[in-house]
């Protein structure tokens, strides 16, 4: 370990910060992080969060259990607005979903040494968005329990799916992209597992971590077989990842509803989504890093690579933004002028500026390196973000419908309660996930980190 | 879908006696309970009783148990008793409903049994079969809706014993084949779960031959007094029997007197005949045969007497099949926006009592008084018609309002007297009514006798005057000094709670009787059903008090046309099939009369204008309740009102200046909005001495200083429906001033009440939607339609186009006929089973129409010019009088139809021959297709809206059209039920369906024929030769969505003296 | 792959470094040593290839998964759009291929995915919670910062003292011997 | 570190993870098996009647023609249960005093309906008629079955969607000569292949499209 210069000194040395802490061997990295899971008692904090977050759960499952008793409309949608939250929802959190598969995969193909004390817990967090998402194309039918009609089975009634349509796309997409997800965190997860049942403190912890572990012995052969696997899943991962906004955006663009009917939508939806994954991935590392004390691992250089991945997307989508504008204009096509203008100065042009202030004018603090390196403001940032990102899906789901093509079937959407809770519902199951999940896995790849010790000794602290 | 099953059970009902539908399990134990009513009535109710009447009853039964008994007096006493906090929730629905559930689980928990698979079903087949029934095929009879001084020729669908459906009588005069929204919605009034259902004393249940009884005593004792005392009160009387019934009770009691009140026909006409003739004589318009036509406030399109025959005669006139054809010229000078005013060439808003001056000013340029001098735009006006007129004389025609005084009546048959109009554009007959009396004084007299305690016995023969007699003559409290009054009608109403005895009135379909149409043919009605509920027709109730009591009404009926038969040279046991078959009695037509006009405009008193700045209420029925009988009718409460588009509720009517200066505006609320809810000022209107609160709704086109207040809504006893909605104007309107009243005073109370508008935003944004021209560009350039919008060509597609090699089904609407009556969107509800979702639904913008009329201001300023919002919430001058077009919208069956592409289940995909299929068992409701449908004419069942519960209610349904359900997507089929069973016919007979042989629900009802339906691959059909039309257009045909309804451009002739200046 | 009970498995040694258990495998390979097995807690660069191990057939079976997938993909929407129930929808052609491919992309990776992860396990013969080097204490750190050479007793060259010392000859901290009983 | 499991864990573990894809791959088929079963359908299932009237004994041994009683089946929709009435033509005569035929006379004394079970029941939301496809020579045995050998008549065939597709589909090997509809015994003859198609033609069947459009059964 050569990095001998105190961390805070002139800017050209911090921008070679380490993403790893000088000074830690296999063992202390594999200690910290395992203790973590297995030794170290429940806080009070994690049971008064884990607490709050599942009564929000049970406020989920109230809500729909009414939703079923009821129908879709308990929620503010109508005609012609016939798609609202739940929608909103499903986009914003596929969206979130995007940023772990991403770090674990691109990263990695790209060979970004700083991915690895993120990506475990970036892909648990893929995971869980992956499953809120999926409750809302579910819930969203006016009857969920005929929504097997969407899967291809032969029924008696010798009829199909529809398939040119991007729900069913959706259905196949999000599906894979959930699976896809789920193996590659698990074998991520294999080499962990076998650390963990081998340091197991009791029977029952070596049960579990050994039948998870699958009886993994990290032999050459197995390794050999498992980094191959790992990066043919990697290069499967990097398009599907991409292919799953996409379609998403399909929903959209497909349609002939002005401000859906756009092309623009597949690469800036796809940015979005890595945006918003990122600011969600912040809004989770930072307090996490602080609670178990992992600041060796996830180090200033993560947050600082992470803002300006942010910063970059964000200016992809602010691009995404103009050209929508642009288009309109440029085409000519009066409906498309119209709702620009609408939603300019329409009424519902404040969520517009909102949107723009959150998604394009704060991100640019992240310029400024002290920004970068402010944890609180990258927090604060993150939350933003996230905020802004699901305005973007509010704007573009409700404005376009509200005024289309017929202005005597103009209309306007306002959520009702139910609306909300069972938003703020799936906001608490993701996070209590979360917290289930730092507690029963290593919330940083273990094996990786040994690897990365290795690397380092080696690399005799040259980082790139 | 397991919900459909009692619908299912319906349809394949195999068991019911011809007008009894026993088979209904609901149905039959309507009369089961009746029987024991008798015995479980009369101790009261506890809640042993009811647990004992639940025992043995189990599921589905019940519930219908429960919900019978909620509607027996004295179980809701007993709620009262039991749970005085929840009896209050009683009037709503959906709390009534819970509030039964929680009443059922707490009696007992009998109900709860019987889940698992569904059990059998049964066939119930009849013991005798009736002659001439098919199963599954229904049968139509042919009978007429009285209504006013008119009545309505019908043909009446019915399957298997239930009247589900009305058409209108091709030989009927006053229907020509059509109806109105009005007579497709009277359908609904017969299975009204709210009607009144048995004869009551004081509110206590008694049978029909106690009230026999009852009125024989009180018959004695009167004929001992001569009948002095004896008091009969009535609405407008056209049925030949029952004046005939009448009269002879009259001969029996030589001092008792006959009334008349119909609170919202106007007496003008009657009135100004007297004038100018020295009696009454009823006119009759021919608007075919008129060149020119002058409305003086009058709806003639839309409402009086013979509207849907004058709409039929001039829509005929708006005929434009090419450049070489002429239209008819329709002028209109009116104060509020009326059908009629909206499809006017030239339309001029001018207060209500300044129609007088004009009727002068017009007679004075016609040299039939000396001239009356005009100010602005109605001075101009003046000249281009007067003109106008006189070139047409002989094919002219100036029709004066119903609401207007009889001086303007009397103007009028002077000027189409000296415009050489009789016999030619108009002709008089006897009056229609059987006893012409001048109503308001008729009541008056009657008021007065009450007062004085004059009237012992008084019987109120339909009617509601404890609600809409004028306020001062304050009928309750003179009611009060009765001491016997007894209360035919339909419903429980104000008017019952302070009778003695309520006899619930038969719905026409449910009764013998007979009626005179406008022009005086008169038609046989006879019953479909056998009444549902204890029910009985006024024949019945006169008959209880003349010497033959319980003379049922076909006897009746019968007697008096044995008599008339004579007269018309036919012998009735002949006749009679065919007259009922027919639904007209032959030679009953009044024949022409020449009366010489005993008027000279020069007698007329000088003519005091009120000042112009002074505010003029003036009171009109609305277009949907009319004067009150309507309000618990869910179709026309939901059916948007035509020129407004408000739904459940009336408003006071304010100009946009006016407004303006009053400071009521309208607030968009974000739930709903444009298409929904929209907040309005409430205003306070001081007048008369009384005082009324009231939404106010600005509406172009509105003459400036004059609000309208529309009658017909407050009622506090209509039922559950129709009570409480809007405000009640008649709390304003006094005997001094029926239809017309000034220095009132309106002042915003500060609070804003939610109106329920289905379109707010009139402005069509310069999109190719509703294409309109004059005559002279449809002439210069008859594709004029297209201009700017081209639908892109058929061949630039990369794939093949699928061919429609068989029938192609398509629509053709004529917007140049289309004067947005409104008789298509019911007719449309009744056939295809629409259910009724209530305000707050509409105003989330949730309404369930298929067909919609939309309404623009073609002059309107757009929201994108910036200046204005498109909607009246801010005022603009192009808002004084716009230019109105309505713009019938159903679903479009777009060959490219982008609802189906996106549809994940294929739940909506094309048929062979053109239809945009929508099956409702496929059907995941993403709502998908509803986003991606451009013309936004897609339904969604959002929440449980059809009714499964009211047993009634069943009976209502169009067993061809599946009764959907919670959470799919529905949509406009072109009445696809109609189609397969046309073609299914014509494939039976080998034949191909011949054209016009398939009629779609809404053009058979459409009375200016407008709407035409058929295979646009026949170049043949009406359709297609429509469609080849250069005025054929399409919606948004730039979207290339190809829609198989097409629209013809409006074309409107208006007066270039006029244009120019 | 233990057919034989309650007898010797073989020896292991432990080093400290990856370097170690690098050069170890190579000279266990130059001394001739056919069954030699080396369990690290990470991968360590070359170390398969130090004791013969080169071809792993993962890539071809994801290959095949990717291909079945993505033909059962396109496969599956033609026939149901174009042959067992073809259905005007829009006017759409009944073999609408562009609106196919996402459906048919999808279907490849999720073929190829998942044969290639369960093919990774199958060929490593997991799950196979039990093992005989399980049966050394000081295994236990070969999950965290041991390496281990085992050189297996079915190895025609196998001697346990001779095999033993060959282990510390190469500064191995310890050499155990790896049992395999019931 | 000693052993966690026991060597027969490696066994336990692999089988249940393949015990585990192939329950589910059963299940799955299982549930696709049952929906297609009597159990759901109701096929050959047969109910007690109020009245035990045999169609053997009517149909098949007496020989009254099926429109003696179904009398709409031509015309309609439906082919209609007959009213009580029809009943009593003969058995005011025949057997009118046999205590099985009671309720049968009850209802006519009483003019209360005998409440027969539905045998065929077809979901709500499907349009079918009898009088197309009888007068398409469709015969009343290609979906009712051999009824004159039906002591209880129970229902023949499976009347699922795809049941009926199949035949709107490729109606050819259903169709008869018109005056053989109504007979029971039919069988297709040998040529039927061509009949079929004469037949087709001579009925001027629909297209396949436009007998399998949605609208052509669903409204």
């Amino acid at each position: 370990m050569s990095v001998t210069q105190p961390p805070l000194k002139a800017p050209e040395i911090r921008r070679l910060d380490p993403v790893l802490e000088p000074g830690h061997t296999y063992a202390s990295v594999t200690d910290k992080i395992a203790a973590v899971v297995l030794t170290r008692p429940l806080g009070i904090g994690w049971l008064a969060g884990f607490t709050l977050t599942f009564s929000l759960v049970m406020l989920l499952f109230g809500s729909l259990a009414w939703l079923i008793v009821k129908g879709v409309g308990i929620w503010g949608i109508n005609i012609p607005i016939g798609w609202g939250f739940a929608i909103v929802n499903f986009v914003w959190w596929i969206g979130i979903g995007h940023a772990g598969t991403l770090i674990s995969a691109i990263l990695f193909l790209l060979n970004q040494k700083w991915r690895t004390s993120i990506n475990r817990f970036a892909e648990a967090m893929t995971l869980f968005a992956v499953a809120c998402a999926g409750i809302f194309p579910l819930i969203h039918t006016g009857r969920p329990w005929m929504a097997y009609y969407m899967f291809p089975y032969p029924s008696t009634m010798g009829i199909w799916p529809q398939f040119r349509s991007p729900l069913i796309w959706d259905v196949f997409a999000v599906s894979t992209y959930g699976t896809v997800s789920l193996m590659f965190w698990f074998i991520g997860l294999l080499p962990d597992l076998a650390t963990l049942r081998d340091r197991a403190k009791n029977r029952i912890q070596q049960v579990i971590y050994g039948a998870l572990a699958l009886g993994w012995r990290g032999s050459a052969h197995h390794w050999h077989r498992y980094q191959s696997a790992y990066l043919l899943l990697a290069g499967l991962a990097t398009p599907l990842v991409l292919s799953v906004h996409t379609v998403v955006s399909f929903d959209f663009a497909i349609a002939i509803v002005p401000g859906w009917h756009t092309t623009i939508f597949p690469p800036y939806f796809v940015a979005g989504a890595i945006y918003s994954g990122f600011a969600m991935v912040l809004t989770l590392a930072i307090p996490l890093r602080k609670a178990y004390g992992l600041e060796d691992f996830i180090t200033m250089r993560h947050l600082d690579n992470m803002a300006k991945v942010m910063l970059a997307t964000g200016l992809i989508v602010a691009y995404g933004y103009f050209v929508e504008f642009f288009m309109a204009f440029y085409s000519g096509n009066k409906f498309d002028v119209f709702l620009a203008q609408q939603r300019l100065h329409g009424p519902y042009a404040p969520y517009y500026y909102a949107l723009i202030l959150c998604n394009i004018l704060t991100p640019q603090l992240l310029w400024f390196e002290k920004v970068r390196r402010n944890v609180a403001a990258l927090f604060v940032m993150s939350l933003v973000i996230n905020a802004g990102m699901w305005l973007e899906r509010f704007v573009i789901v409700v404005i376009s419908l509200t005024r289309d093509f017929v202005p005597s079937a103009w209309g306007r959407y306002q959520p009702t309660f139910w609306d909300f809770s069972t938003f703020i519902g799936t906001l608490g199951l993701f996070v209590m996930l979360i917290f289930l999940f730092v507690r029963g896995l290593p919330a940083i790849a273990i094996a990786e980190m040994r690897e990365l010790v290795a690397q380092e000794s080696h690399s005799g602290g040259d980082h790139k | 879908m397991s919900e459909h099953a009692n619908d299912k059970e319906l349809r394949v009902l195999q068991g019911a006696p011809q007008n009894a539908p026993a088979h209904d399990r609901g149905h039959d134990r309507e009369h089961k309970d009746h029987a024991e009513d008798g015995t479980l009535r009369n101790f009261t109710l506890d809640l042993a009783a009811v647990r004992e009447k639940l025992k043995e009853k189990s599921g589905k039964q019940y519930w219908r148990t429960l919900e019978e008994l909620a509607d027996d007096p004295h179980f809701q006493d007993l709620l009262h008793r039991e749970f005085p906090r929840h009896a209050s929730e009683w009037d709503d629905a959906v709390d009534r409903r819970n509030f039964l559930k929680l009443m059922g689980a707490s009696l007992a928990f009998a109900g709860l049994a019987g889940c698992g698979r569904p059990d059998e079903s049964h066939i119930v087949p009849y013991v005798k079969q009736p002659d001439g029934m098919v199963l599954g095929k229904p049968n139509f009879y042919a009978t007429a809706m009285p209504f006013g001084a008119d009545a309505v020729g019908v043909l009446v669908e019915s399957h298997e014993g239930r009247p589900t459906k009305i058409e209108g009588n091709p030989d009927h005069p006053s229907s020509l084949g059509s109806t109105d929204a009005l007579v497709q919605a009277s359908i609904l009034n017969l299975y009204d779960p709210d009607r009144a259902q048995t004869v009551l004393e004081n509110g206590e249940i008694r049978s029909w031959s106690a009230f026999l009884d009852a009125a024989q005593g009180l018959a004695t004792a009167i004929k001992a007094q001569n009948g002095a005392g004896f008091r009969i009160l009535t609405g407008t009387v056209t049925s030949p029997t029952l004046a005939w019934q009448l009269r002879k009770i009259l001969a029996q009691y030589p001092l008792a007197k006959w009334h008349q009140w119909e609170p919202a026909s106007g007496e003008g006409a009657r009135e100004g005949a007297k004038l100018a003739f020295g009696r009454n004589v009823n006119a009759v318009y021919v608007p075919g045969k008129a060149n020119v036509i002058l409305s003086l406030d009058s709806d003639f399109l839309a409402s009086g007497p013979g509207h849907i025959a004058y709409a039929k005669q001039y829509a005929r006139r708006r005929k434009l099949d090419g450049p070489n054809d002429t239209l008819n010229r329709l002028y209109v000078v009116e104060p509020t926006p009326t059908v009629t005013g909206s499809s006017a060439d030239h339309r001029l808003p001018l207060k209500a009592g300044d129609i007088e001056l004009f009727a002068r000013a017009l007679a004075g340029k016609l040299g039939l008084n000396s001239p009356v001098p005009l100010s602005g735009e109605a001075a101009k006006w003046l000249d281009a018609v007067a003109t106008d007129l006189q070139k047409e004389h002989g094919a002219s025609l100036v029709v004066a309002g119903e609401y207007q005084p009889p001086a303007v009546h009397a103007l009028a048959h002077a000027i189409n007297a000296s415009l050489g109009n009789v016999g030619t554009t108009l002709y008089y007959t006897e009056p229609v009514e059987a006893e012409s009396t001048e109503n308001l004084e008729s009541l008056r007299e009657l008021c007065a006798d009450m007062a004085a305690g004059k009237v012992d016995l008084l019987l109120i023969l339909g009617g509601n005057p404890l609600y809409d007699a004028p306020h001062d003559f304050d009928f309750t409290s003179k009611l009060k000094r009765v001491p016997t009054a007894i209360h035919l009608s339909p419903y429980y109403d104000e008017t019952s709670v302070y009778c003695h005895w309520h006899v619930s009135e038969s719905h026409f379909l449910e009764t013998w009787s007979d009626a005179r149409a406008y022009d005086g043919t008169a038609t046989i009605i006879q019953p479909l059903i056998a009444p549902l509920y204890y029910s009985r027709s006024a024949h019945d109730v006169v008959a209880a008090f003349s010497d033959k009591p319980g003379l049922p009404a076909y006897d009746a009926i019968r007697a008096y046309w044995t008599e008339a038969s004579a007269h018309l040279g036919a012998t009735i046991d002949v006749a009679w099939r065919k007259w009922l078959n027919d639904g007209v009695v032959p030679g009953t037509k009044f024949t022409p009369i020449t009366p010489e006009l005993k008027f000279s405009a020069t007698s007329l008193p000088p003519f005091k204008p009120s000042p112009a700045d002074q505010i003029e209420f003036i009171f009109r029925p609305d277009p949907n309740v009319y004067d009150g009988r309507f309000a618990n009718n869910g179709w026309l409460q939901e059916l948007p009102k035509p020129v407004t588009k408000l739904t459940w509720d009336n408003a006071l009517l304010v100009s946009p200046k006016l407004a303006q200066k009053l400071e009521v505006a309208h607030k968009i609320a974000s739930r709903g909005g444009e298409h929904g809810q929209v907040r309005s000022t409430v205003v306070d209107i001081a007048l008369n001495g009384s005082k009324v609160t009231a939404a106010a709704w600005t509406l172009p086109g509105q003459a400036e200083n004059s609000v309208v207040l529309p009658l017909g809504y407050g009622r506090t006893l209509a039922g559950f429906t129709g009570s409480n909605k809007g405000f009640n104007a008649y709390a304003v309107r006094t005997s001094n001033a029926l239809w017309t009243a000034s220095d009132g005073k309106i002042t915003p109370t500060g609070d804003d009440y939610p109106l329920a508008c289905t379109q707010y935003h009139f402005n069509m944004e310069g999109r190719q939607i509703l294409s309109t021209g004059t005559l002279e560009e449809y002439r210069k350039n008859p594709a004029f339609a297209h201009e700017g919008a081209q639908a892109p060509a058929k061949d630039n597609s990369l794939y093949k186009e699928f061919e429609y090699k068989g029938y192609a089904w398509g629509m053709a609407i004529d917007l140049n006929k289309c004067n947005g009556c409104n008789a298509c969107v019911v007719a449309c509800q009744s056939e295809n089973n629409i259910p009724v979702v209530g305000k707050d639904q509409v105003m989330r913008g949730r309404e369930m129409h298929w067909i919609r009329i939309d309404r623009y201001y073609t002059n309107s300023e757009s929201a994108a010019s910036g200046k204005a919002t498109g909607d009246p919430s801010e005022y603009n001058p192009s808002l004084d009088n716009p230019q109105t077009f309505f713009q019938p919208v159903p679903c479009q069956q777009c060959e490219n139809a982008p609802c189906e592409q996106v549809c994940p289940v294929g739940a909506t995909s094309h048929s062979a021959e053109g239809l945009n299929d929508m099956v409702y068992n496929r059907c995941i409701g993403t709502r998908y297709c509803s986003n991606n449908c451009p013309y936004k004419v897609r339904r969604f069942n959002f929440l449980r809206f059809q009714d499964w519960d009211t047993p009634q209610l069943k009976l209502l349904r169009n067993p061809e059209v599946s009764v959907r359900s919670r959470g799919v997507m529905e949509k406009c089929t072109y009445c696809v039920q109609r189609i397969n069973n046309g073609r299914i016919e014509a494939e039976k007979q080998n034949r191909p369906i011949r054209d016009g042989e398939i009629v779609t629900a809404c053009e058979s009802a459409c009375p200016s024929e407008a709407i035409v339906f058929g295979n646009a691959n026949d170049p043949n059909s009406r359709v297609a030769k429509l469609k080849a039309q250069p005025r054929n257009y399409s919606l948004l045909g730039e979207l290339n969505a190809r829609p198989r309804t097409t629209y013809l451009a409006a074309v409107r002739n208006p007066n270039l003296e006029l244009e120019k200046a | 792959m233990t057919e034989h009970r309650s007898q010797l498995f073989g020896v292991m040694g432990e080093f400290a470094t990856p370097e170690q258990i690098l050069s170890a495998a190579k000279q266990a390979r130059e001394a001739g040593y056919k069954h030699v097995t080396a369990y690290t807690p990470f991968p360590v660069e070359g170390l398969a290839h130090a004791i013969g191990f080169r071809w792993t057939a993962v890539p071809l079976l994801t290959l095949i998964g990717g291909l079945g997938g993505g033909l059962t993909g396109f496969g599956l929407q033609y026939w149901v759009a174009a042959i067992t129930y073809p259905m005007n929808i829009g006017g759409r052609p009944l073999n609408s291929w562009p609106a196919f491919i996402p459906v048919t992309f999808e279907l490849t990776v999720l073929g190829a995915s998942i044969f290639a992860v369960v093919g990774m396990l199958a060929l490593n013969k997991l799950p196979q919670p039990y093992h005989p080097v399980f049966n050394v204490e000081r295994f236990a750190r070969a999950s965290t910062d041991r390496f281990f050479l085992c050189i297996e007793a079915r190895d025609p060259k196998f001697n346990l003292a001779e095999t033993s010392r060959f282990l510390q000859s190469m500064a191995a901290e310890h050499v155990s011997e790896v049992k395999d009983e019931d | 570190m000693a052993q966690i499991f026991h060597r027969s864990a490696n066994f336990l573990a692999r089988f249940s993870l393949l015990g585990a894809v192939v329950l589910g791959g059963l299940a799955l088929t299982g549930v696709l098996v049952v929906a297609r079963s009597p159990y759901i359908t109701n096929e050959r299932v047969s109910r007690n009647q109020p009245i035990q009237f045999s169609h053997k004994h009517h149909v098949g041994d007496e020989g009254i023609d099926c429109r003696y009683c179904h009398t709409s089946v031509e015309s309609s929709a439906y082919a209609g249960i007959p009213p009580t009435k029809t009943c009593m033509n003969c058995h005011s005569v025949l057997f009118n005093n046999v205590g099985y035929l009671e309720p049968v006379r009850e209802s006519f004394r009483t003019d209360q309906s005998i409440q027969w079970v539905k045998v065929h029941r077809l979901a709500d939301y499907v349009y079918f008629n009898h009088s197309i496809h009888i007068n398409k020579g469709i015969g009343c045995s290609s979906c009712h079955g051999s009824i004159n050998q039906m002591p209880l008549v129970f229902q023949a065939s499976p009347l699922t969607m795809s049941w009926c597709l199949d035949c709107h589909r490729n109606p050819q090997p259903n169709l008869r000569p018109r005056d053989q509809v109504f007979n029971m015994d039919w069988k297709a003859p040998a040529d039927q292949e061509e009949a079929g198609k004469k037949l087709a033609a001579e009925y001027k069947l629909r297209t396949t499209v436009e007998l399998t459009s949605c609208s052509t059964c669903h409204r």
